[in-house]
């Protein structure tokens, strides 16, 4: 098992440098002429106001919130799905109550008007 | 073996390494974005452990929804804004002091007790074990995370919803 | 040779990053992030007792899942928090919040 | 085998693999966009370069290499910089539980993992990652919203995404793709599982944001998106990451729900895979030139309100009939 792993960190490690490659190849080769109008942000053209760094709506906050419960409640699902075939009927309805209690809070979220876009 | 041993210290400089910028650097956000090798590094640690699974969970939860999810609310908040503000209390030396003191008190409790391994073989395959004690032995504390997510979830979204 | 007690110095130094961001940090979201720290701390000895020391048992590797799921919820929770804060005080550094401090 | 030989089978692999889809998936992939996109408003595509046009995409990617590289002043430029290497990386790391074919000596895929399915969303999700980075990076606001909107957009996705995949997982008793290809040696799932099929292919399709989920680059608001700020080589980089996230996707629609490289005897294995990927692509091109984009509010709707609900039910009852009627 730890062998295949292996094989994912020289992917990842090689990968890497196979990205990077690139990189370091324009680094060397590509032109270099920058100017201070060339530097500006991009902004269709007329000169750009203040930063982009400014407060956001809370709206997306609340997709990602919603986002990672469901992303934990899913986690527990793949070690439940490989074995369902071997758990049998009582299993099922274990899985149904905790289904059950989720889906309870995406009606929360739901009626809450959580998701939608205003 | 030795390539264990090299697995491990790389993994555990990376670990420390992204740590340490987490815990000092002045922009906020490069803390947000140096968590994910610091995660990525623990992934590595848990593949060394033969937990699989859980190295699997730690990148979708960790690296891929809780930075998301602190990204998100640095620009939600402040973004860039509080760059060149002050960035740590007053409490820099005595906290130094404490997690000094934290860290001897751990490391030496670490290395001066003696474990006994009980018998028994980990599982080979950890995501179908891990399914067989959720639905069998650990029943109880697996409908009770349900539960946790679900209060916790109306709980942040009445927090975080404007009152209207 | 990795023994357990290599992993246990490695997450006490983990865990020690974390508390070192939690008692120095002004920024609210930066105290989340060590505390998320301390908890993968946690979830490395969990896991590394589960092979050394129990290995015939799941519990280990149990426990740091629903961990890492109460981490979840609490970074939900606690950023939930911090952007309540932000909208109320226009701040999100700690200690300016004292409005309940004398 | 001795160690040397892993490593050197590994960096072959490896090498091979990027390779692959930076020529099969970047280069032919946009070559193959532009052809059917002029096929579709009836006009000829680059027809300069090469016969027919088929060298164009060499020559543009000749031209990027001769680029400047860009960097903002405003920009920050250790995230500017790293965002670059995350997004095409994460994107690349999908192909290492995609079966390929099958030879004999065993099937042709880099690493048969134990936890192939959960790896493949684990390591997708890490591009939203890199597109927040790159985002924010830029300090641009085209690239910012872009960015945000793009963020919440996959994470929306990956949920019915993933609830797709366990249903398949559930089918086969398995997490590796090996094994799940080989559970379909007799019947498709995609003839069991239809609907975790079409939620598959929809949630894959706004994961690599392509129309009509492509709010996050729609030009006439934001003009590239989050790589507005991006020239060069880096443009190129976000390119192949985009598509070979788009091949992943497809790789892995066809490992799943159309039998992998499974096929009559009239061909190898290995094509019979690419056919199928192939003709996965074409759907996806083909919706791309033919329907317009979303509005936000409709595509989160859609995600949350259609899609989730439609996956967990049809979880409830696949583990119905797994669990209760045969188990």
């Amino acid at each position: 098992m730890l062998l295949d792993w292996g094989y994912v960190a020289v992917f990842a490690i090689v990968g890497s440098g196979m990205v990077a490659l690139p990189l370091l190849v324009i680094w060397l080769i590509s032109p270099r002429s920058a100017y201070p109008q060339k530097l500006e942000t991009y902004e269709s053209g007329v000169p750009t106001i203040g930063q982009a760094w400014s407060q956001f709506n809370v709206r997306y906050y609340l997709f990602s919130l919603v986002f990672v419960v469901f992303d934990v409640e899913i986690i527990y699902l793949y070690p439940w799905a490989v074995v369902a075939r071997q758990l049998g009927p009582f299993a099922f309805y274990e899985i149904l109550i905790f289904l059950v209690i989720l889906t309870l809070g995406l009606v929360y979220a739901w009626r809450k008007g959580a998701l939608e876009w205003v | 073996m030795i390539g264990e041993a090299i697995a491990f210290y790389m993994l555990a400089a990376i670990t420390l390494l992204s740590g340490v910028v987490v815990v000092s650097s002045p922009n906020i956000v490069h803390s947000a974005v140096a968590l994910v090798p610091a995660f990525l590094g623990v992934t590595g640690i848990y593949i060394l452990l033969n937990a699989e699974f859980v190295a699997g969970v730690q990148v979708l939860i960790y690296a891929g929804a809780i930075t998301v999810l602190i990204l998100f609310v640095i620009m939600l908040t402040e973004g860039g804004t509080g760059l060149r503000l002050q960035q740590r209390n007053e409490q820099g030396t005595i906290g130094a002091v404490v997690a000094a003191a934290v860290a001897a008190l751990l490391i030496a409790g670490a290395t001066r007790t003696v474990w006994t391994p009980q018998p028994g073989t980990l599982a080979t395959y950890t995501p179908g074990a891990i399914g067989q004690s959720f639905l069998g032995t650990n029943l109880l504390a697996f409908e009770g995370t349900s539960v946790v997510l679900l209060v916790s979830l109306i709980g942040a979204i009445i927090i975080a919803r404007k009152e209207d | 040779m990795i023994t357990l007690t290599h992993y246990l110095v490695l997450s006490a130094l983990i865990f020690v990053l974390g508390l070192f961001a939690v008692l120095t940090r002004r920024n609210g979201v930066a105290i989340l992030m060590g505390i998320e720290l301390m908890l993968n701390a946690a979830n490395i000895n969990l896991v590394a007792f589960n092979k050394f020391v129990a290995p015939g048992a799941m519990q280990g590797q149990v426990f740091a899942l629903i961990v890492i799921t109460l981490a979840a919820c609490e970074a939900a929770v606690g950023l939930a928090l911090v952007l309540a804060a932000y909208r109320g005080l226009e701040t999100i550094y700690l200690d300016e919040i004292n409005l309940m401090k004398w | 085998m001795p160690w040397y030989l892993e490593l050197l089978r590994a960096i072959g692999g490896t090498i091979v693999i990027f390779s692959g889809v930076a020529i099969v998936a970047a280069m032919f992939g946009v070559l193959l966009e532009r052809k059917i996109s002029a096929w579709i408003h009836s006009r000829l595509g680059p027809t300069h370069v090469g016969p027919r046009g088929l060298l164009q995409t060499v020559a543009d990617t000749i031209k990027l290499i001769q680029k400047e590289n860009i960097v903002p002043q405003n920009a920050d430029y250790k995230i500017f910089a790293s965002a670059v290497l995350i997004v095409p990386l994460a994107a690349l790391l999908d192909y290492v539980v995609i079966p390929f074919g099958q030879t004999r000596w065993g099937p042709l895929i880099f690493r048969d993992l134990n936890i192939g399915v959960l790896f493949f969303a684990a390591t997708s999700s890490l591009v939203v990652v890199g597109i927040l980075m790159a985002g924010w990076g830029s300090n641009n606001k085209y690239a910012l919203l872009g960015g945000l909107r793009s963020a919440a957009q996959m994470v929306s996705y990956e949920i019915p995404m993933a609830l797709a995949l366990i249903t398949v997982a559930m089918l086969a008793g398995s997490l590796s793709t090996v094994t799940i290809v080989n559970a379909q040696s007799h019947l498709w799932y995609i003839v069991a599982q239809p609907i975790a099929f079409l939620i598959f292919v929809i949630a894959a399709t706004a994961e690599v944001n392509r129309v009509p989920f492509d709010l996050v680059e729609a030009e006439s608001e934001l003009v590239a998106g989050y790589f507005s700020e991006y020239s060069g080589m880096r443009f190129a980089l976000f390119q192949l990451g985009e598509y070979g996230e788009m091949f992943a996707m497809a790789a892995m629609a066809v490992t799943l729900f159309l039998g992998g490289w499974h096929g009559p005897h009239l061909l190898p294995p290995v094509l019979w895979f690419v056919i199928k990927l192939y003709a996965l692509i074409f759907v996806f091109m083909w919706v791309r030139w033919t329907y317009p984009r979303f509005r936000i509010d409709q595509l989160l709707n859609f995600s949350w309100k259609v899609l989730i609900p439609v996956a967990l039910a049809n979880l409830v009852v696949t583990a119905f009939f797994v669990m209760v009627v045969h188990p």
